[in-house]
C-alpha cells in the first residue's frame, strides 16, 4: 500500500480500473446493500447497482473510450440506459457530470479530479434536491468530495463515516421518506454504496504505483 | 419462496414475451421493453405512455390498447424503467399530436422520465407530463418525496386516455389528467410483505397477528403496524383517512384494488364493507370497480381509490375501452 | 394466516354484497345466494347455469352475463351449493327453452346437481346436465371419482353460453358443452398450499423447496410431490401431459390459469414458457388467455387447459361476451 | 348407564335427542373433522355439518314434527339444504329415508328403527355408489346398521371400528380418491363423522330410561 500522493496525475487505466474494482465491490456487497433497501426501501437496491455495473463492465470491453473524462461519461451514460429507479440517474449524473468536468485531456491531475467529482455531486445534489442530512447518498458523497482535498483514503473514510452516520436520521427524499420516524435507526442503502464506490477509488489509487 | 419463474434476471422478459403471445393485438418490444398499441400511431392522436417499475400488473401493460395507454414502460420488478424506454415509446406512439407522460411519484420514476422528457424534445416530440400522488398515507411536505402515485394512476390512465381517444388536443388530454389526480385519493393496507424475484424472501417481517397500515405498492413497510383488523374496521380506517382528505361534494368512482395476493372472494367482501361506510358519510357512488389492478407482486392486502367526478369525468370514464386487464363499451 | 374478512361465516355473504355493489348489471340475491344476469329470462333463450364452492372466482359469478352464464350459484368455500340454489337459478333464467347445467365432476356437485335437477323438472323445468371432468392429473377409473373439472369449465360455460346466445335449442347447446369438455384437458401445479377461512391454516405442508404436481383447486394434495422446478419445467412438464392426453389435431385455445397467489407477472412468464413447448411439439394455437380464472383462493400456482377447437368453436370462442371477468366482442 | 334393552320403543322425544347430541358431538368434533378433511380432502367436512346440524336445530326449535319419521325427514331435508358438498346429499339421504322407512306413527319399536336405518345406510351406498373398503362413511354405517341388529352400543362400537379400519385403505369415492395411494394412512373424515352419529345415538339410548 503506498501513500496515496494527491499530488500525482490519473490516467485513463486508473479510471477503468476504478471501475472494474466498484463492479467487484457492488458485486460482493449487492446482497447487503438490498437488505438494507428492503429495511427501508423496496430491497432492489443491491441488484439495480449490479446490473448497472455489469453493463458498464460490458461497455468498457468493446468501447475504449479515449481519456478519463470519456471513461467516466460513458460510464454514466451506461447507468443511466440501464439501472432505472432513483440510484440510476443520480449515480449516472455523478460519473457523466464527473467525466464532463475531467475534459477531454488524455491525463488528469489530482486536483482537476477532486474539482471535478465535487461538480459531479453538486451535480446529483441539484437533480435529487438533497441536502445532507436528509439520509441519502449525499450524506456519503458530500464529505468524501470535501475530504478528497487531502486524500484518497480521507475520502473513502468520510464517506464510511458519512454513511454510518444515516443511520439514526430520519428521511426526507427518497422511498423512505414514506416511512416517516420508522426510516430513523437503519443505514441508508444509497450512502452505504457511495462509501463503497469511494472505497473502490481509494483501493484502486492505492493499488496504482 | 418459490416463484414461477426461471430466473430473476429474466423475469420481465420472460412476462413480455408471453404477453406477446397472448396478445397480438399489442406490439411488444421484448429487448427494449416497450409494450405499444398495434395500431400505433393513431393519425392526429394525442400519445398517452405510462410506464414503472414491473410487479403491479396488469398496470402498465395491461392497460394499453385503444381507450387507455398508447403505450407502456415496464422496468425491473419494483424499479422505475430508463429513459431509453420512454423515448421509444414516445416515438413509437407520437402523430406529431404530442405526447402525454403518467408518472407515479416516486424519486426514481420522476426522475427517468424527467430524463426522457428532454431526449423526446430533443427528437421533436413535444411532450407534457402528469404526476400522480395519490396516496393519502404519506405527509406530502418538504419533509417526504412527496405522495405516492398508487390507485389513482388507473384512473389517470383511463380518463386521460379516453380524452386522447376522442381527439382531444395534448393540453386538454393533461388537463383532465391533472384533474383527475387533482381528484383521486388513495390508501393502503398489507396482510403480508411481499417478495421480489431478487431479494428471494419477504421484503419485512410482518407477524400472524399484525398488519400493515398506509403502505405503498413496492413492499415498503406502511405508516404503521397495528394489530390485525377486521374487513369492517379496514374499511372504516381506509375510507376514512380518504375521504377526510378528498372531502368530495360530488359523486366518486370507487376502486377496491387487491395487492395481488387476496383472493378476489375477499375483495368483494372488502368493498361491500367500503359500499357501507361511504353510505354512512353520504358519498354518492357512481362506479365500482372491484379486482386486483395495481398490484404489488403476490402482496396480500388491498387499497382504496375515490376519485370524485363531474359529469365529463364519469362519460370519460364509460367511454370504451380495450386492453388487456380494462375493457368495456363499444 | 391473516385474511380480509370479518368471521369465515359470513364470507360469502358478503363477497356476494360486494358483487351486487360492483355490478348493477347482475341481479343478485343475496340471501339465496344466486347470481342471476340482470336481464334474465331472456324470450326463446337456454338458460346456462353453473355453480360451485366458492373460493374460485371469478369462477362462476364473473362469469354470468350476456353471452356466456346466465346464472351461477355460489356454495360455502371449497364447497358444492345445495340443490335449493341451483333450482332457483333454473327458475329465475328458464324462459321455456330449458335450462342446461354445468357441473363440475366432484361427488359434491353431481350429487347436489343431480338432485336440483330432479326437483327442477318436478316444477316443469327442461333439464340438461353437462359433467366438466379435464384434469389429466387424476386417473379416470373403477379407483377414483372420476377426473375432476378445472380450468375447461371456463371454456365449456363460454362456448355453451354463446350458443346459447345465438338462440341454439338446449340439445344443441348441451351438444356443444360437451364437446368442448370432450377436447379439453387440464394439468395443475402448486406452489403452496391454500388456506380456507374455516380452517385458517394452509390445507397441507408445503416446504420451501418442493412444489406439488397434479393439484386440482380445492387445497387437496397433488399427486406427486418433488423438488422445487423452474417455469421452463413445469411448462415442459404440464404441457407435456396435456397434450399426451389430448393429442390434438387441429389449433388449441390455450388457459394459462393462476391459482390466485401467484402474480400476473410469472403468470405471462409461464406463459412464454407453454407456448415454447406448443411450439416444439407442434401443437399450433389460435388463441390464449393469461390470467387468474380459475383460482384456489390464496394458493401459489397455476394450471395449463388446452382446447382442441374446430371452426364452429372458434367463432363461439370469439364471440361477445360481457361479463365481470370476461368481456370482448360487440 | 342403562342396558340397552332392543326389546324398548323410540318415541319423538328419542329422536329429538339423538339431533340434539348429534349436534353437540359436531360441535365439539368440527376441527378433527376439518383436520382429518385437510389431509385427504379439502378441509371443510366439520364446519360442512357444523352448519347443517345448526340449521337442524334452529327448525327443531321452530317446528314441532310429529313422530320419529317426520323428525328424522326434516332434519335430513335440512341437511340437503345446507350443507351442499358431498356429505350434504348423502346424509340427507340417510335421514330422509331412514325417517321415510320409520312412516308417521309416533313411537317405533326398536326392530323398526333397525330396519329403517338400513334402509336409509342402503340409500347412501345407492346415492353414492360407494362399497365396503371404498374408504367412505360406508365403512362405519354398513357395519353400525348390521350391529343394531345386537344394540345401540354395538353398533356405535363396529362403527368407530370401521371408521379407524379406514386408515390404511386406498381411496375409491369421493376427492381422497384424487390422491391414489397418497390417500393411505389417513382417516377418512366422513367415516369418522358417522362413527360419531351412530355414538351419540348410543348416548341418547343409555340416557333414556
Ligand atoms: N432525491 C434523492 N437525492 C439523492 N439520493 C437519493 C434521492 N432519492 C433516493 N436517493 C438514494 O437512492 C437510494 C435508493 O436507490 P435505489 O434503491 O436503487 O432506487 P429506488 O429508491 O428507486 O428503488 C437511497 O438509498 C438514497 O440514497
Ligand atoms: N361417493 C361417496 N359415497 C359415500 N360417501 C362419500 C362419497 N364421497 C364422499 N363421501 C364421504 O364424504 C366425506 C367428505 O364430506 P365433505 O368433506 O363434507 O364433502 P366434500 O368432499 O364435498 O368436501 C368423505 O370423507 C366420505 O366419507
Ligand atoms: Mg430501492
Ligand atoms: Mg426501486
Ligand atoms: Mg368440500
Ligand atoms: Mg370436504
Amino acid at each position: 500500500m503506498t501513500d496515496q500522493k494527491p499530488d500525482r496525475t490519473l490516467d485513463t487505466d486508473f479510471f477503468r480500473r476504478w471501475l472494474t474494482a466498484a463492479t467487484a465491490m457492488v458485486e460482493r456487497e449487492a446482497g447487503r446493500l438490498t437488505e438494507l433497501d428492503s429495511a427501508i426501501g423496496d430491497a432492489d437496491h443491491g441488484s439495480n447497482l449490479q446490473r448497472g455495473f455489469r453493463s458498464v463492465m460490458t461497455e468498457l470491453g468493446k468501447e475504449s473510450p479515449a481519456g478519463p473524462g470519456a471513461v467516466l461519461v460513458m460510464a454514466g451514460r451506461q447507468l443511466i440506459s440501464t439501472v432505472g429507479g432513483a440510484s440510476g440517474p443520480l449515480y449516472g449524473t455523478l460519473l457523466r457530470r464527473t467525466g464532463k468536468a475531467l475534459g477531454d485531456t488524455p491525463e488528469v491531475t489530482y486536483e482537476q479530479f477532486t474539482e471535478a467529482l465535487r461538480a459531479g455531486v453538486a451535480a446529483v445534489a441539484q437533480l435529487g434536491g438533497a441536502k445532507a442530512g436528509d439520509k441519502t447518498m449525499i450524506d456519503a458523497l458530500e464529505p468524501a468530495a470535501e475530504a478528497l482535498g487531502t486524500s484518497f483514503r480521507a475520502a473513502a473514510e468520510a464517506a464510511e463515516k458519512g454513511a454510518l452516520a444515516t443511520v439514526p436520521l430520519q428521511a426526507r427524499k427518497g422511498r423512505a421518506s414514506y416511512l416517516g420516524e420508522r426510516s430513523i435507526g437503519h443505514q441508508d442503502p444509497g450512502a452505504t454504496s457511495s462509501a463503497l464506490l469511494i472505497a473502490a477509488l481509494a483501493d484502486t489509487a492505492e493499488a496504482t504505483p | 419462496m418459490k416463484m414461477l419463474i426461471n430466473v430473476p434476471e429474466t423475469v420481465v422478459a420472460d412476462a413480455l414475451r408471453g404477453m406477446a403471445a397472448a396478445h397480438p393485438e399489442l406490439s411488444v418490444d421484448v429487448a427494449n421493453r416497450v409494450v405499444v398499441r398495434g395500431d400505433a400511431p393513431v393519425a392526429g392522436k394525442v400519445g398517452v405512455v405510462s410506464g414503472g417499475g414491473s410487479g403491479h400488473e396488469p398496470l402498465h401493460g395491461g392497460f394499453v390498447g385503444p381507450g387507455m395507454l398508447s403505450a407502456a414502460c415496464p422496468g425491473e420488478v419494483f424499479t422505475s424503467p430508463v429513459p431509453d424506454q420512454m423515448v421509444r415509446a414516445a416515438a413509437a406512439v407520437d402523430s406529431g399530436a404530442g405526447v402525454l407522460f403518467v408518472v407515479k411519484n416516486y424519486t426514481g420514476d420522476v426522475l427517468n422520465f424527467d430524463m426522457a422528457a428532454e431526449l423526446a424534445e430533443d427528437e421533436g416530440i413535444q411532450v407534457a407530463k402528469v404526476l400522480v400522488n395519490d396516496d393519502v398515507a404519506v405527509t406530502d411536505s418538504l419533509y417526504t418525496a412527496g405522495r405516492r402515485g398508487t390507485g389513482a394512476t388507473l384512473f389517470v390512465e383511463k380518463l386521460a386516455g379516453a380524452a386522447a381517444e376522442e381527439g382531444a388536443p395534448l393540453e386538454r388530454v393533461e388537463a383532465i389528467a391533472r384533474r383527475v389526480n387533482d381528484r383521486s385519493r388513495s390508501f393502503g393496507v398489507a396482510l403480508s410483505a411481499v417478495t421480489t424475484p431478487a431479494k428471494g424472501s419477504p421484503t419485512f417481517d410482518l407477524p400472524e397477528g399484525e398488519l400493515e397500515l398506509g403502505i405503498g405498492i413496492h413492499g415498503e413497510p406502511g405508516r404503521e403496524r397495528r394489530a390485525m383488523m377486521t374487513s369492517r374496521e379496514i374499511a372504516d380506517f381506509a375510507v376514512h383517512t380518504v375521504v377526510e382528505d378528498l372531502r368530495p361534494s360530488s359523486p366518486v368512482i370507487v376502486l377496491v384494488n387487491g395487492m395481488g395476493g387476496t383472493p378476489l372472494l375477499e375483495l368483494y367482501g372488502f368493498n361491500a364493507e367500503v359500499q357501507r361506510v361511504l353510505t354512512e358519510r353520504g358519498v354518492p357512488v357512481a362506479r365500482t370497480l372491484v379486482g386486483n389492478y395495481v398490484t404489488s407482486l403476490d402482496m396480500a392486502g388491498c387499497s382504496v381509490t375515490l376519485c370524485q367526478v363531474d359529469e365529463e369525468l364519469l362519460r370519460l370514464w364509460d367511454a370504451p375501452v380495450q386492453t388487456a386487464a380494462l375493457r368495456w363499451g363499444r
